[in-house]
Order: C-alpha cells, then structure tokens, then sequence
C-alpha cells in the first residue's frame, strides 16, 4: 500500500511541476521572432520554404527537407516495429494452422459497400500523399488513409489477403527510393538530402523539386508498412476458448 | 476558424487552462494507469493517453494567436506573419508514428505474454519479477 | 460564446473519457474511450491550426490504434479482472 | 564519393532495406551484408579520425541548411573515438555471431540480422547527431530493436523483460519529448551547439526543469539507479551476441547523450555532484546484487551497471584527468564487456544451465575460451596487465587530485566486491569439479578469431597504454571545450 501512495505522492509533484512550468509559457504568444532576420528555426523555416523551396505547405518542407533526417529517422523506426512484430509473434509455424482471423461478421450490402469504398479510399490516399506539399497531408496521412482502406478489407472478407511479396517489394523499393533520392543530393549537390536547384512555381504540382517525390516514396512506404502491422496483427490465430 | 481567434482576446486565460489542463491531465492520467494499473492492456492504454498528451502540447506550444496553419496560398508569400509555429507540428508528426510503432510493439508483446501465461496480470507474470 | 461552450465541452468529454479509459473494467469500452480521446484531441488540432496533425491523428489514432487494441483484446481477455476468476480456479484445480 | 559522417546511418539503412529483396536472390545475403556494412564503419572512422583530429572537430549539414537551421552530424575528438571503438566492436560481434545463428531457436536470421545491424547504426546515430530531436529519433531506434531482440527467443521470459524494457523506455521517450519541447520553448532551437550558446538568457526555472526532465530520459538510457530495474532482465533473455551489444555499444550511446547534453547543452550548478552522488549509488547497488546472482549473464549485467556507475563518477568529477579516465573506461568496458558476454555464452550453450553451478570444471572442456573468460574477468577488476587497470587507476587519481577521499575509499571497496564475485566464478570455471556428463560445443573458428582479437587489445593497451591516451586526452579535451564546440558549428 506504500508503494501506491508514493506513486499517488510522485504523480501529484509532476502534475504541479508542470502546471508551473506551463503557466511560465504564455499560451499563444509569438515567439518566432523577426521573420525577415530569423533568429528561431521556426521563422527560417517560414521564411524559405516558399522562397527557396516553392513549397506552399511549410510543413511539407519541414518534414521532407528541413528535417527529412528525422523523417528517415521514423521511417526506420515503422520499418523495425514491423521486423520486430514478426519476430516476437513468429507466425511462420502459425501459417500451417488453418486461417481463422478476426472479421467482422458482414452483409452482402457491407461487403459490397467496402468493395466499392475500397479504391476510393486508396485514391484518396494516394491524391493526400502526391498534394502533401500543396494541401494539408502528406506521406504519413496518405500512408495511414491507405492503411485503413487495407483494414476495411481485410476485416470485412474473410479471403482477403495482402500479398507478402509485392509488400515486401514496394517497402523496399520505397525505403531504397528515399536513401537514394537523399543520396543524390549527397552527390549532385555535397548534402544528403539536398533538394535540387530546379524547383518549380508555387502551388504547381510540380513544385518543390524532389519533395514530391519523396514524399511519395513515404506514403507508399508508410502505406505498407502500417497495413503490414495490422495483417500481422490480424493474422494471430486466436486462442481456443 | 476566425470565430475562435476572435474570442481569444475574451477568454485567454480560460483557454489557456483549457488547452493547457487538457494537456497535463491526459499525461497525469495515462501516467496513472501506467504505474498502478495492473492489466498489461491497461497500462498499453495508458501510454497511448500519455502520448496524446504530450502530442496535444506541443502543438499547444506552436500556436499563435489569430494564427493560420502554415500552409501558403498563390498571390499571399507574404502571409507568414501570421502563420502558427510549423517546427511543434511537424515534430509531432513524427511523435505520433513513433508511438504507434511502439504501441503496435508493446501489443503483440501483451499478446505473447497471454500465450505463455494465461493471463494479463502483472501480479502473475512474475518469473522475473518486477 | 458558443465557441468557448464547445471548447468546454471538448474538455469535459476529453478528461471523462480518459478517466473511463483507466477505470473502465470492460476493456472493450476502454479502448473505445480512448478512440473517442482521439476523436476530440483531431478537433483540437484542427482548431490549434495544425490540419496536417489533425489528419494524421484521426487516420492513426482513431482507426489503427483502436483496430490493434480490439485485436489484442481479442487474443487476450476482456474482462480487466481476470486473473481473480483463473487464480480461483488454478486453487481449486489444486485441491 | 567522399567520405562523410551521414555514411555511419546511410549505410546500414540502405543494407536494412535492400536485404529484404537480396536475402530472396541469394539466401546467405541477410548474414554476409550486415558485415560488409560494419566492416565500412570501421572504414569511415580510419578515414574520418584523422581529420577530426587534424581540424578539430568535423559538422556536416544535412539537405543543405547551414548548422544552426538543419540538421547537423558532428564528429569531435570525443564523439569520433566513441563512434570508432562502437564500429570496431560492432564489427567483431557480427564476426563473432556469425555462425550463432544456425543455432537460433525459431525465428528467422534474417530479421535478426537487420534489427541488430539497426542497433548499433541507431546507436552511432546517437553519438554523431547534434540535434536533440534527431537523438530522441535515434534512441528510438535502438529502443525499438532492443525490445524485439529481447523478445527474440521463444521463451516467456524474453517476452516479460522486454516488456519491463519497452514500458521503461516508452516513459523515458516521453520525458524526453518534454524536455525538447520547454527547451524549444525557450531558444526556438533543436540545435544542440546554438541551445548552448543561448542557454545563459534561460530563466533558471526552465533551466533546471528540462534538466530533470532529461536526467530522467538519458538515465534510463544510461543505465542510471534508480530507472535500471530492465538491465539485468533484458541482458540475461537477449540472445548472447546481442546482450554484447546491449553492454558495449547502446550503453555507450546512452551515457554518451546523458554527458553530451548535461556538459555540452545545459550550464546547470551542481548537476556534477549529481552525477557523482547517482553514479556511486548505481554502483553501490549494483556491485551488491552482482554478488547474489546465480545466472552466470545477470551477474555480468549488474557488473555492467556497476562499470557504468563507475563512469558516471568519473564524468562528475570533471576534472581533465578524471574526464580522460572516463573516456577510457567506457571503452575497456566496452571491449572487455563484450568479450565477457561472449565467452560466458559458450560456457552457457555448453552447460544446458544458466546458473553458475552449470560452469564447474568447464576448463577441461572449453580451455581456450575459459582462459579468454579468466583474462577479461581479471581485466574488468583492474588487475595490472590488462587495460582496465590503467582507466581505474586515472579515475583514482583524478578522484585523489580532487582531494575526494571517500569516493577513493568507495571504489577501493567495490573494486574489493568486484574481486569476490569475479574470482569466485573464475574458481569455478578451474577448481570446482563437475559430475555431469555433457555434450560439447567447441566455439567455431569466426568466434575464436573475434574473441582473441578483443583479448589481444586488452592485453596490448594494458601494457602500452600509451597507444591511445594521445587520442583520450584530444578527446577529453574536446568535451570540456564548450565554448569551441559552440564556435565551429555555429561558425
């Protein structure tokens, strides 16, 4: 019982901790700065993305060029979870067991609403990831919308199966695709990541330079990734009761 | 949503708290059920309530008052004056993709744990001990 | 004023959701508390002027996080009390 | 092509993405890259090193914004000899497991092979950034192929420590995101040098809140008492090869970030007598429950939280000598740790036992790799030949320098509890007698070679110390050297 009220006593302190700290930021004050002799990278970023980058979405440019490292980073990170989760759940002396997954039990008018659903989500998906640098969204939301088109389906038809070969090749290709489009600028221009010199108008879709299409290879990238996550998951043979 | 930044000169400290108190509780919260909850999915909960919280601040921190998203329109290059912070949302993108992985991970680890012992109880999965 | 009564609201529904997920011995309604966190916490991203956030957390937060927890409970069990059911029946297995 | 910093991260992960697609071509390929890829560290740092020393300190930018905007990759006299040694012991653990995973139960190699290669680039990431939200990425990284490779085996107990480790480490990732965020509050900066240069206008309150927040983060990482509950647990369930890593290589990466922020990015008071006061608790603790172990992999655990403790003190002295010895320190325990796991996992795979009772007699058995177990065990103690002497020997004095005689006396007597747990296994391993009959496992020629090339290091450096305290004291220097550090990235 000591135990809980230390935990109850430790809590209560972070909670005031923070509180006091918190009450020290002023909640919506401007702390960019001079936008026009950027002391804050928040304000350098505000100030070149469309100056130098012609990308109307800053975020965009944050994410993909600004700090594409991170984004790298991260991509990573989804790429582990997915190789840990099929380690730790070592499903390949599971496959040999008859299939039984979790599935919502569905109508003929469900099934044929998620058959029809389905593309659409994925054009949806793909239209977020190819205007990330224009509208809000991007790779991670195109990725995710994709991600939950798969989930649709494969709740929805006990038969439905994501094909392990072409996830593993676009994964792949996608995660390659990125290393190499940051190597080139490695290369071309001196600074992995560096974006090209060529970089397109304002609001065209072509603009940006190679943001679009890194941005791309992360929404495919994400896309699988994220599905490959719920398959695995989805694929765990449930417990006899 | 100009509504909101006009009402922001009103309510600034009842917005403040709002904001803010949401933010805070979720982590005091999630941290509860992290530290006393003994069900090895209630505990997974409560990280992901930690995480919301922490997400929820750090796009708090970004915002600016009367602030747009920052996201440029053709004609308007200039409109960055009035854009919120952009570094906090783009940090918390990355921050959300991370906790899923880590949550999709703590899961099927919850998963194998049921497997070898037949329960999800803290108390009883004590071959190591805690 | 209607904005700031929202605003409240959102809180309100928020914390409430967040003490149900931690309290709640069902945890199926648990988890669907915490996609009803996400739900709110989108509206606040949105109204915090981060879209980008908003959409990324309604598609990860709100879908893929719940669908995985549902599968984890699926596979494990529902009922937060368990192990009291089990050790009692592990006891009377013994004698 | 030149050679640059952003190679250390660029490579592994094009390897980790292209193995997928190779290991469908050609079988072996999931093995043999993560090799060629070590190998090309070690590459790197031979290029890299003496320019680092020639200039000082090498900042590349990434995607082209200067230092201060964009992410930066930096490589010190400190950060580059930390990054060499890590290469070199990633290289010959590789090497050593090489033919180890034939016997991995279940799961595939090739999954194994990527999360272990991910491992240790993650943790080269963290060295070499000098960004603190880039390292929040990297130690997420490891953090993530740490918590699968601890689960890797089928056993129940892998699946609880690591996720004793995973909840850890998930709290420890959210008290770093709020240290970031009140420091970005504060200098509208994720640069570690410009955080620096502006950390005198802080208010102290901020100052010393993100410090705390960050203790707390980095020392889980670092193995700090009292957040190290997960060691133990998750260095005994990993498989051998990979708890050689978890003790040579993320242990460094983690007291590495611990250091580089509370000495490069905060100017705290009194954050050094926290070390030392947090440092010799761990050690404390540490060295006492080595003592009760009865499984031969814990018992090299909490010696390895003991070596970190140790380490910690030395940091906190903070003199220049104490900082050298520091230095020198992580990296015998670095190789020496390393060698330990990987002879005690023979001695394991041998005994069908994980306890220590499972290691009498093994001699007879296992001559050569018991005799590499006895000169690393001596070695770790501070006996004279061997290198862990010499790094010992300059904390003590640098401690006695400091006129600090009762953390002179303190470590005297753990080095004494070191001696009684170390020497009772070594007894063992050569007096005891063993009644049971057991199968044999003679180590394969891979691991021979990458054993006796950590021993003959030991051995060489124990007697020509000389060799590298040239590198050590550049690279001590650097570390003390804030102001420097602050001027050549921001220019």
């Amino acid at each position: 019982m000591l135990k809980k009220y230390i935990i109850f006593a430790l809590i209560a302190i972070l909670g005031f901790y923070l509180a006091s700290t918190f009450k020290e930021i002023p909640f919506g004050a401007n702390r960019l700065g001079d936008l026009n002799d950027p002391e804050t990278v928040s304000a350098f970023y505000l100030q070149k993305s469309p100056e130098d980058l012609h990308v109307a979405n800053a975020i965009t440019a944050i994410v993909v060029n600004f700090r594409g490292f991170d984004t790298l980073g991260e991509v990573t990170v989804l790429f582990l979870a997915v190789t840990g989760l099929t380690s730790i759940l070592y499903r390949k002396e599971e496959e040999e067991d008859e299939e039984e997954r979790l599935s919502i039990p569905s109508s003929s008018l469900v099934r044929t609403g998620a058959k029809i659903l389905f593309p659409l989500i994925l054009v949806l998906g793909m239209y977020v990831f190819i205007h990330g640098h224009l509208t809000p969204g991007g790779g991670f939301q195109g990725g995710a919308i994709i991600a939950t088109g798969f989930l649709l389906m494969l709740i929805t038809y006990k038969t439905f199966f994501t094909n392990h070969n072409v996830m593993t090749w676009l994964e792949s290709i996608a995660g390659l695709g990125f290393v190499i489009a940051g190597l080139y600028g490695l290369i071309v221009y001196g600074s992995f990541l560096q974006n090209t010199a060529w970089t397109g108008n304002l609001n065209d879709l072509l603009s940006g330079g190679l943001i679009p299409l890194i941005y791309i290879f992360i929404g495919l990238k994400v896309g699988t990734e994220l599905t490959s996550v719920l398959d695995i998951l989805l694929n765990i043979k449930p417990r006899k009761k | 949503m100009m509504e909101f930044s006009e009402i922001f000169f009103k309510y600034k400290d009842l917005i403040t708290v709002a904001v803010y108190g949401t933010a805070i509780m979720l982590i005091i919260i999630g941290l509860y059920g992290v530290l006393l909850k003994k069900h090895l999915v209630k505990i997974a909960i409560g990280l992901t309530i930690m995480d919301s919280g922490i997400n929820l601040l750090f796009v708090a921190v970004g915002y600016i008052q009367n602030g747009t998203a920052p996201i440029f329109s053709p004609g308007h290059e200039g409109d960055a004056i009035r854009m919120v912070d952009p570094v906090p949302q783009a940090l918390v993108l990355t921050a959300i993709v991370i906790g899923f992985a880590v949550t999709a991970l703590a899961l099927s680890l919850i998963i194998r744990l049921y497997k070898h012992h037949h329960t999800a109880n803290i108390d009883q999965i004590n071959s190591l001990k805690w | 004023m209607a904005m700031i009564l929202f605003l409240v609201v959102m809180v309100i529904i928020i914390l409430a959701a967040a003490i149900y997920a931690i309290l709640q011995k069902d945890l199926l309604y648990a988890v669907l508390a915490t996609g009803v966190i996400s739900v709110i916490l989108s509206i606040f991203f949105y109204l915090l002027q981060a879209p980008d956030v908003a959409i990324t957390e309604a598609a990860i937060g709100i879908a893929l996080t719940t669908i995985i927890f549902i599968i984890t409970i699926r596979n494990t069990t529902r009922d937060e009390d368990e192990y009291k059911e089990n050790h009692v029946e592990k006891f009377n297995k013994k004698n | 092509m030149v050679i640059s910093p952003v190679h250390y991260i660029v490579a592994p992960l094009l390897a980790a993405f292209a193995i997928a697609l190779l290991s469908k071509i050609y079988k072996n390929a999931a093995r043999i890259v993560p090799g060629i890829v070590l190998f090309y560290n070690i590459v790197i740092s031979l290029v890299l090193m003496p320019q680092v020393l020639e200039k000082g300190m090498i900042s590349e930018v990434i995607a082209g914004w200067e230092a201060p905007w964009g992410i930066n990759l930096v490589l010190t006299p400190f950060s580059g000899f930390l990054t060499t040694a890590v290469s070199v012991i990633g290289f010959a653990i590789w090497l050593y497991g090489y033919k180890f995973k034939v016997r991995l139960q279940g799961g595939e190699v090739k999954y194994y092979e990527i999360l272990q290669m991910m491992m240790i680039a993650g943790s080269l990431g963290v060295i070499i950034t000098g960004d603190l939200f880039n390292m929040f990425v990297f130690i997420e990284i490891v953090g993530i192929t740490a918590y699968s490779l601890t689960a890797f085996y089928r056993g129940r107990d892998g699946a609880e420590a690591s996720f004793k480790y995973l909840l850890i480490g998930s709290l420890a990732s959210i008290f770093l995101l709020m240290g970031i965020l009140i420091i970005y509050t504060q200098t509208g900066s994720l640069n570690m040098a410009q955080i620096a240069e502006r950390m005198p206008m802080v208010p102290q309150t901020m100052k010393v809140t993100a410090l705390i927040f960050f203790l707390i983060a980095l020392g889980i990482e670092a193995e700090m008492f009292p957040m190290n509950g997960w060691a133990p647990d998750a260095y005994s369930q990993a498989p051998s090869p990979t708890s050689a890593v978890f003790a040579a290589v993320v242990s460094v990466a983690g007291v590495y970030a611990l250091i580089r922020v509370t000495f490069t990015v905060f100017d705290v008071e009194g954050v050094h007598q926290y070390l030392i006061v947090m440092g010799f608790v761990t050690m404390l603790v540490a060295e006492i429950s080595a003592v009760a172990q009865v499984n031969l992999k814990r018992m090299l655990a909490y010696s390895s939280l003991g070596q970190m403790g140790l380490v910690l003190i030395a940091f906190g002295i903070g003199s220049h000598l104490a900082v050298f010895g520091a230095i020198f320190l992580m990296l015998n325990h670095a190789v020496i740790k390393a060698l330990l796991f990987m002879s005690g996992s023979y001695f394991i795979y041998n005994s069908d036992d994980k306890r220590l009772i499972g290691l009498n007699g093994i001699h007879k058995r296992l001559p050569f790799v018991s005799a590499i177990f006895s000169i690393a065990a001596f070695a770790i103690i501070g006996f004279p030949p061997f290198s862990g002497f010499w790094s010992k020997f300059y904390i003590l004095i640098a401690a006695g320098d400091e006129n600090m005689i009762f953390l002179i006396i303190g470590i005297l007597m753990v080095t004494i509890i070191e001696l009684v747990y170390y020497l009772r296994t070594v007894a063992r391993i050569y007096f005891y007698k063993d009644e049971v009959e057991h199968t044999e496992h003679k180590p394969s020629i891979n691991a021979i070679v990458a054993m006796s090339f950590l021993t003959l290091f030991i051995i060489v450096i124990g007697i020509y110390p000389n060799l590298i305290t040239g590198y050590l004291h550049q690279a001590a220097d650097s570390l003390l050297d804030k102001a420097s550090y602050i001027q050549h990235i921001l220019k």
